[in-house]
């Protein structure tokens, strides 16, 4: 692996940037593996990077159907924080942001992990309080909150609509300082240029199309690049995962819904930290080279469909304009969608399912992005030592049965409702 | 280029009115029909901006919404929009535009610094540097930001309208070029209801640069009459309208701009138009798009697309330049050479990268100017401003004096509806175009989006399409075909015979297919070819000219493994500019094809993604932004509420008054004051936005014991009870209670937020779970208006309005004031109280009559802080506070009110074990030890451990005597009552030390409103 | 501009909701359409459910007419006061209700007699199309004056139109 | 925005109907408790053609069944979940 440095590029700028080499090599895909990754996204790089790296297991393959972060690694607003409401997601997401401080350098490439700070607005007294209680959980858990009066919000935002008139005034905000956002692209190719220099296989149009099973224990993988054996197999395809357990013959509690997601053209910097609301449904953030990156809700109905839908659209552009009202002229650039995999209680699973040397990481929703890091780490401990990492342990496939759900958005087992 | 350029003569500006804009300041003249682009170039000025990266000096390069170069800030105030397009902004009056992304001017640009270093900052080297920790990035990108970005901020409100309309055609046709034009004028003439939609302010596309007479009129008469043929079959036509996407079950979405960017609306104030079509059948008229020629400096201001050269001297009649080079792989820009060469400029000399070419129209040209085959553009010489060109011709150096390089490397047909719309795509090779194959929602592409070229070709493609797709809607519109997985190839709809035979005569009426008489009207004879010549510098020479993305750049991005198209895209950010790669795109593919060895396709496309163009957030949101960006619901006493300008309370859409504080009152102080009157004479509240359901027939009883989780069927006709509501997954999520009408007949009351809700729920109970059930279900939320009542002094109140007040739990039905009402006796507040419901029209004039009773009792309104205060201290649980979402009835203390049997909604799921495991937290009453409010939504904190417990779920004060309470939420509650816990808010610096007690602070027995 | 469009808030109505769960009566209004009866104007709203509206004062007398309709398969439900009512007046009424709604409202096959629910500003409202150039609108009170002030800002900004 | 073609109502906009869940989700009051989570926390979730409950929420109330395509979005079946009329 060509080290990254600024010294680096200037030698590159005398011999034509000739010497940089691949970031990850093409290989051809290996008979076997000790572990199997399905999906390049940042989930399942990111495992295979730790699976490497921390258990030293390197005889690892990630299997990728198209290109690596093309899935919903690749179609994130970024946001990337750990202030949610309930412990167990709390300390999930806490464990993953830690690991985002030092990564850029962990992993020679930069993530552009932009600690902007992730600011969530209140619009009445009852929403201050509500933000208050998740400032609370949040400290007494360990993890950084500050609630800030209508002035602090106002001198951290100077475009927010601060008009007591308001349809939705803003009286304050709950902010994690340590939050922000990363550019998305670069945590998939950082943790594959980081795992291909420790051995791991990056195969790229290689689609899982079926798992062998012998004795009721997962053996394998058919592929479009051939069967591929394993001794332990682990999913990590997002929107994907019904499809691939199915090959199983598990249902899992994740229905995929349809994500968009859209950015205006670039304007020099107008938003310097991540603003979402407490009752309005839209996060906006400015991304480093100047577009305003906007996003909303998913769509109700279950759809694998990547297309977009206007309605949603036009609703986050008005909620939005109506938080910064200097965004109305700014111009929609593009529009994406992706497919999120929603759980039945809005929080993960990560680990085991009921079929032997088989293993799940899904059920992130549309919130995954930031624990990338996390849900590597603990994915991989699942995977070499067979058994959860406490942190995981709560993010069991069994909770729906048992009741233990996590019901982050209190909005119970229809995803559409969160 | 040097001094003004307007040609002596032509053009369709109307050059007997001049318009005054200004641009970085200076102020200059244009004619209306004019773009800020022609204008600018008729005023000398060919400098129009700079590059995002390197600051590179632009012009303009082309001469529509293709344009990446020449983006100005155009507007001031709130109607200021930055990244316009010189090239698509019609100019108006009062114009102010600026120029971006520079400092401090243009002509002199700091950042241009950047072009200096462009060696040590390829594709991709802020991956590669600026690695530290992120306090240290943090520094670095606080630079970086401020460099990228196009056009400064804009930092003012909105100050126009926008609107979002309906529309439904059987006929969709976007573009109004020739094929558009046809295609619309046939469907009309078939009888469909048509919508046209045309992103320019005229209607025409290449016509209005092309010389070409149709039907025996001059193309611009044929225009005319097309579009007042139009008008007469009612057909709509939208100029200056951009379909912008293209989405599921044939949705179109169009953005019409009624003024141009920056520009004020007249007194309507609208700005832009967002219309929402629904088409039965959507015919595509986009054309095509030119492409850039890659040699070195081929950014430089003064390389132009011949195209769009032939626009500004036929359209605006403007000489681009005087001395004007040719660059192509085709006919069509031989076309530009002659209309540049009859509008003045002199051509030094066309450059054909073919070996042969020999159509009419290459020979016209041979005849007039040098013409070198086997020729190929190696650089672009000058700075700021091309001074001349550098070429090879058959394998020996040219070198030529010029202020123009026109050139043309063939044409990009506009498939970008068609893609969105799931469409797949053929390739040709020879040209190298991608042209629409299968189309999956039954569109339509017709003239050069679809490949075809000649005037009289693209003229038929378009009729028989608008025929054919006529006769193929269903003539009540809003009918659309389903997306079909296997779509149908559109050729089947468009192959058709070629033009004009001999016997095919035009038919001046314009009764029937229009036929061209153009000088030439043949193919273009594009012969693509994508490789640089040798002797080209591809660290000059530009892919996609915004975003700075090089040959070199892309062949870097290959070697380091990003040879996916996608990751070519975004490593190199190809086409991620505000034109979206619309000249740039193609270019790039073939040199990633050529890297990999494989043919084009298969490389494959990146996604075409909505918008066709950038579009205003404001015209998205339309009118709901701002106040309305969410209605707000009023109940039927808003504006009494409001004339005591009390502080609301949002619950959901609505507004309810929070407490009705006196001159000096603090809320805290009020809410405290209205309880009180409360607890010791009487008080009223407007309580109309609770849910409410009127439920009758022989099943009522049984399906309200679907929904609710509390006996109903042996309730008396005339008395009610208390109810809770659960989720599927057994959580509670709403309480209420139940009244028995009549014999068959109860209503049925929820939290505000159930009103909502409960209107799905118990649809789906009575259609889904039991169809078979005879039962009658509706709403009456807003049908009964409702007031509540409560006190000791409440009977006597309402006594002497000649109502009997029945008993607790008892319902009686009575009026008021000689309005009909009904009085219900149920107690929130711990108080005798009565809810009097009466038709929301006729509630203000109750609540007048309710109110004179009141104050005649020593009491007065109170609002939601009251009711709070006085809710807590009874320990009654609450919709968003207690319940909710996450917590059974185990854990709110409801296990005794439920049916044994089950049987409703959520029983089934209660059964899991971890529902039922002790330490889960379930509801106590917590009082502060040492004084002092204890903080709502507080943690709990014991002496055990660090990790919160619980938390306070809602708190306040006894209302009369003294003492902090709250109510909360704690890991195996009511099994610690005497424990002694911290309630810490950490947030708000506040730690209060807090009992744990049961949780009901006041008249525990019910004295206080028991018969 | 007047000429063209008046909305006019209508004073109370009667209103009562019929359901019927069984063999529906022969006099009622088929799905899509509404009539004048000698009760009041039937409109039917849902499957198996009409609305009827009547004048204020025929409340008891209307109560009764329809529940003799109604029989043992179904239940008349008073839900007076629970809906507002506008009416449209002038041949612009029809391209007011595009502004910000997605319903066909301008074919020509929505004609008098015809009645339909749809969404308008985030409002559920009933059009009950009366005559070629007038309609009643209904929503629930508690969106009424939002949604007049929608109309009134659609009439401002295309004033050049109605 | 799909084109809900109601079968009293004719062919709507989306924006007029709740998606309410699968036809496979639906679980009654009085099944057993172990048939009543496989059918709230399981699902298919094909990339097909899958069956669903749709409400027409802001047009007629009435519920249809719906058999829609999770990718194409294609409508292949709408039927009404009741039939009075
Ligand atoms: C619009 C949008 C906005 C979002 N915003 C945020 C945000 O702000 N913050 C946040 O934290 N999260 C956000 N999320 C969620 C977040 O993007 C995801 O949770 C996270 O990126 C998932 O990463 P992943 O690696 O698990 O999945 P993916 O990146 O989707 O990777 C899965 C991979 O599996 C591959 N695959 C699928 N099937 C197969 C197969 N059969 N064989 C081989 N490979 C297969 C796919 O091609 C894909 O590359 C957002 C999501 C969307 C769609
Ligand atoms: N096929 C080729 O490569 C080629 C090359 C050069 C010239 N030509 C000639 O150009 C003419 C083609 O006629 P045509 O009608 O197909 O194309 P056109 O270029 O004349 O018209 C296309 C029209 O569509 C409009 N448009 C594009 N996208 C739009 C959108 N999203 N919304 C609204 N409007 C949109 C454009 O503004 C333009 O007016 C013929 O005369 C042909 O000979 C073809
Ligand atoms: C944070 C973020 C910023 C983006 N910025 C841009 C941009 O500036 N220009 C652009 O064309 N696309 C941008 N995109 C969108 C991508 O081009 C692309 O649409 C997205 O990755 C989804 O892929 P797809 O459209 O190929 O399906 C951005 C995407 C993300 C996630
Ligand atoms: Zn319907």
């Amino acid at each position: 692996m060509t080290r990254y440095s600024a010294l680096g590029l200037l030698r590159g700028g005398f011999d034509g940037h000739k010497s940089w080499t691949r970031a990850w090599r093409a290989p051809e895909p290996k008979p076997r593996y000790d572990v199997i990754i399905i999906g390049g996204g940042g989930h399942g790089l990111a495992t295979a990077y730790y699976l490497a790296k921390v258990h030293g297991v390197r005889n690892v393959a990630v299997l990728e159907r198209g290109w690596i972060g093309g899935g919903n690694t690749g179609r994130n607003t970024t946001i990337v924080r750990s202030n949610y409401r309930l412990p167990q997601m709390q300390d999930l997401l806490e464990f993953s942001l830690k690991l985002w401080e030092g990564l850029s350098q962990e992993l020679n490439y930069n993530l552009m992990f932009s600690q902007r700070g992730a600011l969530f607005l209140g619009h009445s007294d009852s929403d201050m309080t509500m933000l208050a209680q998740r400032g609370d959980s949040l400290r007494c858990n360990g993890v950084d909150a500050d609630l800030l009066t209508r002035e602090h919000v106002r001198r951290l935002c100077p475009l927010l609509n601060m008009s007591e008139s308001a349809r939705y005034p803003i009286h304050g905000g709950l902010i994690q300082k340590r939050g922000g956002t990363a550019r998305h692209d670069a945590v998939a190719w950082g943790y594959a240029r980081a795992a291909d220099a420790l051995g791991v296989d990056i195969i790229q149009n290689c689609e899982v199309t079926g798992i062998d099973m012998e004795g009721g224990r997962a053996v394998g993988v058919r592929t479009s690049r051939g069967a591929i054996g394993a001794d332990r197999i682990g999913i990590c395809v997002a929107g994907n995962s019904s499809l691939v357990a199915a090959m199983a013959g598990l249902r899992l509690p994740i229905e995929s819904h349809m994500l968009q997601a859209f950015v205006s053209e670039p304007v020099k910097p107008m938003i310097d930290t991540v603003i979402m609301s407490q009752s309005i449904h839209c996060y906006i953030s400015q991304s480093d080279k100047g577009e305003i990156v906007l996003g909303g809700d998913p769509e109700m109905y279950p759809s694998y469909s990547q297309r977009g839908v206007p309605m949603r659209i036009e609703e986050v552009a008005g909620q939005a304009i109506g938080l910064v009202p200097a965004l109305s002229r700014l111009r929609m650039l593009r529009c994406w969608s992706g497919v999120t995999d929603m759980s039945f209680d809005g929080a993960p699973i990560i680990g085991e399912t009921p079929v032997e040397g088989l293993y799940l990481n899904g059920g992130w929703c549309y919130g995954g992005f930031k624990a990338t890091p996390g849900s590597g780490w603990l994915y991989a401990h699942a995977l070499a030592k067979g058994v959860p990492h406490p942190v995981a342990a709560p993010f069991n496939l069994e909770r729906f049965a048992s009741g233990a759900t996590i019901d982050e958005a209190a909005s119970g087992p229809l995803p559409q409702s969160r | 280029m040097s001094g003004p350029s307007r040609a002596a003569q032509g053009g369709l500006v109307d050059r007997a009115r001049t318009i005054k804009f200004s641009f970085d300041g200076q102020v200059y003249e244009g004619h209306p029909g004019d773009t800020l682009a022609s204008a600018l170039l008729a005023n000398g000025v060919s400098l129009m901006g700079r590059s995002f990266k390197y600051h590179r000096p632009r012009g303009v390069l082309a001469a529509g919404v293709e344009e990446p170069n020449a983006l100005v800030g155009a507007g001031t105030g709130g109607r200021y929009e930055p990244n316009t397009r010189a090239s698509d902004l019609f100019l108006y009056d009062g114009l102010v535009a600026v120029s971006q992304n520079r400092w401090p001017s243009l002509a002199f640009d700091v950042g241009a610094l950047n072009s200096l270093i462009a060696r040590f900052i390829p594709a991709g080297f802020y991956y590669k540097t600026f690695i530290g920790p992120p306090w240290l990035w943090k520094l670095y990108e606080h630079v970086i930001r401020r460099a990228a970005g196009l056009g400064a901020a804009p930092t003012e409100p909105e100050v126009d309208a926008f609107e979002h309309r309906a529309a439904f055609c059987d006929v969709l046709v976007a573009g109004a070029g020739p094929a558009g034009l046809a295609a619309a004028l046939a469907a009309a003439r078939g009888g469909a209801r048509v919508i046209l939609a045309e992103q320019d302010a005229r209607l025409g596309g290449s016509l209005l640069g092309d010389e070409a007479l149709i039907d025996g009129l001059p193309a611009l008469d044929w225009i005319a009459r097309t579009e007042a043929q139009l008008a007469q079959l009612g057909a709509r036509v939208l100029k200056r309208t951009t379909a912008m996407g293209y989405y599921d079950h044939n949705q179109l979405t169009l953005i019409e701009r009624r003024v141009e960017a920056g520009q004020a609306p007249g007194a309507s104030g609208l700005a832009q138009r967002l219309w929402r079509v629904r088409a039965g059948r959507v015919i595509l008229a986009q054309g095509a798009i030119e492409r850039p020629i890659l040699f070195s400096n081929n950014d430089q201001p003064g390389v132009i697309l011949a195209g769009a050269a032939k626009v500004y001297a036929r359209r605006y009649g403007v000489l681009p330049g005087r001395r004007v080079v040719v660059a192509t792989n085709n006919d069509e820009a031989y076309a530009a050479a002659l209309a540049l060469a009859d509008a003045g400029c002199e051509i030094v000399a066309i450059l054909d990268s073919r070996s042969a070419a020999g159509s009419a129209i290459v020979a016209a040209a041979r005849a007039r100017f040098a013409v070198h085959l086997d020729a190929d553009l190696i650089s672009a010489k000058g700075a700021k401003q091309v001074t001349g060109a550098e070429a090879v011709v058959a394998g020996k150096p040219l070198s030529l004096e010029a202020d123009l390089i026109a050139a043309s490397g063939g044409f990009t047909p506009v498939v970008h509806l068609h893609m969105q719309a799931g469409g797949t795509l053929d390739w040709n090779e020879t040209t190298g175009a991608f042209t629409p194959a299968i189309a999956r929602q039954g569109q339509v592409s017709v003239g050069a989006c679809a490949g075809r070229e000649g005037l009289s070709e693209v003229l038929a493609d378009g009729w028989l399409a608008g025929e054919l797709a006529a006769a193929a809607a269903p003539s009540t519109a809003s009918q659309s075909p389903s997306p079909k997985g296997g779509g149908i190839r559109t050729e089947g709809a468009t192959a058709i015979a070629p033009p004009s035979g001999e016997g095919d005569q035009a038919q001046p009426d314009g009764g029937g297919q229009p036929r061209a008489q153009a000088k030439y009207d043949g193919p273009t004879n594009t012969l693509a070819h994508w490789t640089p010549a040798p002797g080209v510098n591809l660290k000059t020479a530009f892919v996609d000219p915004q975003n700075d993305v090089t040959a070199a750049d892309l062949d870097l991005a290959w070697r380091e493994g990003y040879r996916s198209v996608e990751h070519l895209k975004r490593y190199t950010t190809l086409g991620m500019a505000t034109d979206q790669g619309k000249t740039s795109n193609l270019i790039g593919l073939a040199r990633l094809a050529q890297a990999e060895g494989r043919p084009v396709p298969e490389v494959g496309l990146t996604t075409f993604r909505p918008p066709y163009t950038p579009t205003t957030l404001a015209a998205l949101a339309g009118e709901a932004t701002g106040q309305h960006m969410a209605p707000l619901r009023r109940t039927p006493l808003y504006t009494i509420h409001a004339a005591h300008n009390p502080p609301w309370q949002p619950v959901g859409y609505w507004q309810r008054p929070r407490a009705y504080p006196r001159a000096g009152e603090t809320l805290a102080q009020a809410g405290l004051r209205e309880a009180r009157s409360v607890r010791t004479a009487v008080g009223m509240i407007d309580v109309s936005t609770l849910g409410k359901f009127e439920i009758a027939g022989p099943d009522a009883a049984a399906l309200i014991e679907r929904v609710c989780a509390t006996p109903v069927a042996k309730l008396a006709v005339g008395r009610g009870r208390y109810t809770v509501m659960l989720r599927e997954d057994g959580m509670v999520v709403d309480d209420g209670t139940v009244w028995r009408l009549g014999e068959q007949r109860y209503l049925l009351t929820s939290s505000t937020g159930g009103g909502d809700r409960m209107v799905g729920h118990l649809s789906y109970v009575r259609k889904i779970l039991e169809p078979g059930y005879k039962v009658a279900v509706a709403s009456v939320q807003e049908r009964w208006g409702a007031v509540a009542v409560a006190g000791p002094l409440a009977r006597a109140a309402l006594a002497g309005l000649d109502l009997e007040p029945p008993a607790h739990m008892g319902l009686v039905r009575g009026q008021i004031g000689g309005l009909a009402v009904l009085v219900l006796a149920a107690s929130y507040s711990g108080e005798r109280a009565f809810e009097i419901y009466a038709p929301s029209h006729d509630l203000p004039r109750i609540w007048a009559v309710l109110q004179d009773a009141v104050t005649a009792h020593g009491g007065g309104l109170y609002g939601l802080e009251a009711l709070e205060l006085l809710r807590i201290e009874k320990g009654h649980i609450e919709t968003g506070a207690e319940i909710d979402g996450r917590h059974t009835p185990g854990d709110l203390g409801l296990t005794k009110a439920l049916r044994a049997k089950g049987g409703f909604v959520g029983a089934p799921a209660l059964a899991r074990p971890a529902l039922s495991l002790p330490d889960r937290q379930r509801l106590v009453g917590l009082e502060a030890e040492d004084g002092g409010a204890i903080p709502e939504g507080a943690m709990l904190l014991s002496a055990r451990g660090r990790k919160p417990e619980g938390h306070v779920t809602s708190a306040g004060r006894r209302v009369t005597a003294k003492g902090d309470i709250a109510l909360g939420l704690l890991s195996a509650g009511p099994e610690r009552v005497g424990e002694t816990l911290l309630a810490s808010s950490p947030t708000r610096g506040r730690t209060v030390r807090v009992s744990v007690v049961a949780p009901i602070f006041y008249d525990p027995e019910g004295a206080r409103y028991r018969d | 501009m007047i000429e063209a469009l008046a909305i006019q808030p209508c004073a109370p109505d009667a209103l009562l909701r019929l359901e019927q769960w069984g063999a529906v009566p022969a006099a009622l209004p088929a799905p899509g359409r509404a009539a004048d009866t000698p009760m009041g104007r039937l409109i039917w709203i849902e499957p198996g459910a009409w609305l009827l509206r009547a004048p204020l004062g025929d409340l008891v007398q209307a109560t009764a007419q329809l529940e003799i309709l109604a029989g043992d398969d179904g239940a008349v439900i008073d839900i007076t006061g629970g809906l507002a009512r506008f009416r449209l007046t002038g041949p612009a009424w029809r391209e007011l209700l595009t502004v910000g709604g997605v319903f066909d409202v301008e074919n020509p096959a929505f004609a008098p007699g015809c009645a339909a629910a749809t969404i308008l500003h985030h409002a559920a409202i009933w059009i009950d199309v009366i005559e070629a150039e007038t309609a009643d609108v209904y929503c629930l009170p508690s969106y009424a004056q939002e949604l007049a002030a929608g109309w009134a800002r659609a009439v401002r900004v295309s004033a050049n139109r109605f | 925005m799909f084109l809900i073609a109601c079968p009293y109502c004719g062919p709507r906009s989306q924006a007029e109907f709740a998606y309410e869940r699968p036809v496979e989700a639906a679980a009654h009051p009085t099944d057993t408790s172990e048939a009543t989570i496989l059918a709230l926390y399981t699902r298919t979730n094909a990339r097909d053609f899958e069956d669903e409950l749709w409400r027409h929420a802001y047009g007629c109330r009435a519920w249809l069944k719906i058999r829609r395509h999770r990718v194409t979005h294609e409508i292949a079946e709408i039927r009404l979940i009741e039939a009075t009329a």
